[in-house]
């Protein structure tokens, strides 16, 4: 074997790794951050196997949707979960790939939560045998914090009889027909060509679709979409989390700001909760464009 | 061996890259309001630490930065012949590889888990929910006459004239949203001083270290890309190529530094507005101008 | 072959993430610190149509560089394409403008 | 080209079972969401994997491979829009809890 072939090799069981186990790591860790961040391993890894497979050009913009998406994904992770962290849960008794993907994660050496948890998690475990009954969970409302459906052994054993049939009719049929010509080294032009050619309705209809999709996204998620503007200020109070996990808010953060500083917090970065209410808007146009006179 | 020698010389870029820069910077920023990534160390407060920081994803974040500028300089030229490695998909690897910088943002101000921190990682995201778009479309411009995406390429496409004089809107373009991608003035949100400077303010000496390389480095590395899509690279008369490159990339970083710093700051609300509602309607006009201007015969044949 | 390009990227990988952990290892001051409380809990944040269109306009995006290569080359026939993909995603920014979708909330 | 091509189509028929799994066993609708997305990038590996080994002159798979990209990218779009709409109405997004319905 080359040193070129042991370096593909290297690299390909590298990237197969991080593809694989961001995929394990996703599904199991405790974290919904660190779940996204995962995800976005996983489809950077196959990425990388893409450049292997010689289409860079795809395996680049894989990278740079998954980057973006993903960012803007936990975002919204972190606004609908309870426990976004997950140091809350990474204290729970876990399996043993739960507890590996959640590794650093907590420290904590007070176990009092741990009896309430364990509760959830024996009704996690009896519900294995399908129909799962509504009111197990109900009666606990939003204090039911597992991650998991009640089938997730079920879903396990589905997957893993799945995979481990598709690999063993891989194994059965190795030989494949292949042939050993090495692509056009010029990936762009050879798509843009295409796009502008054979595949141009293809083009206009995806650029349809984003459409579409933009108009959907913003239908559905627009702030105007309330009847009118106590319908909203109600909404958006209900937007609110549950409660704030952390109380105190450390009094040497408030102290430093300048009072000029203020109105600059409110309006930029995230909201804290504890912030309460809608916070004020901004009036649109005319700073924004002057600035960018005064830049350019 | 060549491969090596190549890596050797990305590292020396980076030091290099990163020293002028830190030594240069602070000169042009001489009486700004918020100096952002380029605040020195004895202007920060102590260290921050949360009681249960993410233990793997904390260190992760100024490692991920380092390597996504690393990576970005494997393509930036210095001569003809003196580019570590002509990517044929050159200027989208670019962009797409600093986008390693934001994760690695996001990542370390998460994993700290310190209120200032995490705050970091919203900021840095809506910065690129800002700056993507309209950056992109700035270099589309510059695509559309090099016909290639190669940054010899484009180089080499400017022998007859700089392309800052045919699309003088695209380069405005990429002035405001590189200022934006290297969190320089006027946009400076997640590094702001009462954020206690983002990520710094809950870092490490070591992650400190890193997030100061990183981060000088992408000044740099976006002063370097303006002068290879707009300023013609290496060329210019008598001097060597290097030298040109490096005196196009420092005079375009106190341009953009200088200017940036004479801006009142914009909040991250502000910034977004100025993104979708004046850069990016104007990168779709210059794209529609560029491409005219290429039906009508002007650029290079 | 395009796979040899991107060697350098590789051994580049390695290369700086051996340098980063020999600076953890070696360069550790003394710092002061403060203890905060902390700060993993469910945020609003004020974007969130902008996010959502930043997906759409993200892909977009990357329809245009493989576009703009071959342009020059194509000409008029890959400029009126091009006009009318404009022409859809204008429709988008206008539309989520005028519903008051590109706003802090 | 040292690595076979069963090797990469074995990196995803295991992306696809870790998909199933996670679209079945998670409760909150982002997290099916993204398993939806590993599904679909388990179908992107298999197809550029066939492209390279059995026709690497047409680049179709490449353009078939964007495609499976946007609507990915869409998908997510749409389905965080709706999650929005629905926590701002309920207060969750665990698809267990959506059971009114159910009668």
């Amino acid at each position: 074997m080359s040193f070129a072939e042991a370096a593909e090799w290297f690299a390909f069981v590298i990237l197969a790794v991080i593809s694989v186990a961001g995929a394990l790591g996703m599904a199991t860790t405790m974290s919904m951050f660190r779940s996204g961040i995962f995800l976005m391993a996983s489809f950077i890894g196959v990425a990388g196997l893409f450049v292997l497979l010689s289409a860079d050009l795809l395996g680049l913009l894989q990278v740079m949707m998954y980057i973006g998406g993903m960012l803007v994904m936990i975002l919204f992770m972190v606004l609908f979960s309870h426990d976004p962290g997950g140091s809350m849960m990474a204290d729970m008794d876990m399996s043993l790939i739960e507890r590996f993907f959640s590794l650093g994660l907590s420290s904590s050496p007070d176990k009092e939560g741990m009896d309430m948890e364990r509760h959830g998690h024996d009704g996690m475990d009896m519900g294995g045998q399908g129909g799962h009954d509504p009111m197990d969970m109900g009666g606990q409302g939003g204090m039911d914090m597992s991650m998991t459906t009640p089938v997730k052994r079920w879903a396990a054993a589905l997957s893993v009889t799945l995979g481990g049939g598709l690999v063993a009719l891989l194994l059965l049929r190795p030989a494949w027909p292949t042939t050993d010509t090495t692509p056009n080294p010029e990936s762009a032009r050879m798509i843009g060509e295409l796009l502008m050619s054979k595949y141009m309705m293809a083009f206009e209809g995806a650029g349809l679709l984003i459409l579409i999709g933009i108009f959907g996204a913003v239908l559905v998620a627009r702030p105007g979409a309330y009847p009118d503007r106590d319908a909203r200020d109600a909404y958006v109070t209900r937007d609110l989390p549950p409660a704030p996990i952390d109380e105190d808010p450390p009094p040497s953060a408030d102290a430093h700001v300048p009072p000029e500083a203020l109105e600059e917090v409110t309006v930029s970065g995230a909201h804290r909760d504890e912030a309460g209410g809608p916070p004020p808007q901004n009036e649109t146009g005319q700073a924004a464009s002057e600035s960018l006179d005064r830049d350019s | 061996m060549e491969l090596t020698l190549r890596a050797l010389g990305v590292l020396a870029a980076l030091g290099l890259a990163a020293l002028l820069t830190h030594f240069f910077e602070p000169a042009a920023l001489s009486d700004a309001q918020e100096r952002g990534p380029a605040t020195p160390a004895g202007a920060r407060g102590p260290v921050e630490l949360a009681p249960n920081p993410d233990r793997w994803m904390h260190p992760a974040g100024p490692v991920t930065a380092l390597l996504g500028v690393l990576f970005a300089l494997i393509v930036i030229p210095y001569g003809p012949d003196l580019v570590p490695r002509d990517l044929g998909i050159g200027v989208f690897y670019f962009i797409v590889v600093v986008d390693f910088v934001v994760l690695g943002l996001s990542l370390g101000g998460w994993g700290a888990n310190t209120r200032n921190s995490v705050d970091v990682y919203y900021r840095a995201t809506a910065q690129l929910v800002a700056y993507v778009v309209p950056l992109g479309l700035a270099y589309i411009g510059a695509i559309m006459m090099a016909r290639s995406l190669s940054t010899v390429s484009i180089v080499d496409a400017q022998a007859g004239m700089w392309f800052v004089v045919l699309q003088p809107i695209g380069f405005a373009l990429y002035l405001v949203t590189g200022l934006m991608q290297a969190y320089r003035p006027p946009f400076v949100e997640p590094f702001a001083a009462f954020i206690e400077h983002g990520v710094y303010g809950a870092s490490f000496a070591w992650q400190a270290l890193l997030w100061r390389l990183a981060l000088s480095s992408l000044l740099f590395l976006v002063a370097a890309m303006g002068a290879v899509l707009y300023l013609g690279g290496w060329r210019g008369p008598l001097l060597p190529g290097p030298v040109w490159m490096l005196l196009k990339t420092f005079g375009l970083m106190a341009i953009m530094v200088w200017g940036g710093s004479r801006v009142p700051l914009l909040s991250t609300g502000r910034m977004l507005e100025l993104s979708w509602k004046v850069l990016t309607p104007i990168g779709l006009a210059n794209v529609l101008v560029v491409g005219a201007l290429i039906l009508l015969g002007v650029g290079p044949s | 072959m395009i796979v040899d390009h991107y060697a350098l990227v590789g051994l580049l990988a390695l290369i700086g993430t051996g340098l980063s952990l020999l600076v953890a290892g070696l360069y550790r001051p003394d710092l002061p610190v403060v203890e905060v409380p902390a700060a993993w809990a469910s945020y609003r944040f004020g974007f969130p149509v902008y996010a959502l269109i930043f997906l759409s306009f993200d892909m977009e995006m990357i329809f245009m560089y493989p576009w703009a290569v071959v342009f020059a080359d194509l000409g008029l026939e890959a400029f009126l394409d091009m006009l009318v993909f404009i022409a859809i995603l204008s429709a988008g920014i206008t539309y989520a403008w005028k519903m008051g979708g590109l706003r802090w909330e | 080209m040292a690595v076979p091509l069963t090797a990469y189509l074995i990196v995803g028929a295991l992306l696809f079972g870790l998909g199933v799994y996670a679209v079945i066993a998670q409760r909150s609708a982002v997290m099916i969401l993204m398993g939806i997305e590993v599904l679909l990038n388990a179908i992107g590996l298999n197809m550029i994997a066939f492209w390279r080994f059995v026709n690497p002159g047409d680049y179709s798979a490449q353009i078939f491979t964007i495609l499976i990209i946007t609507i990915g990218a869409v998908e997510m779009g749409i389905g965080l829009a709706i999650m929005m709409l629905l926590y701002r109405n309920r207060g969750t997004v665990q698809v267990d809890q959506y059971d009114s319905l159910k009668g």
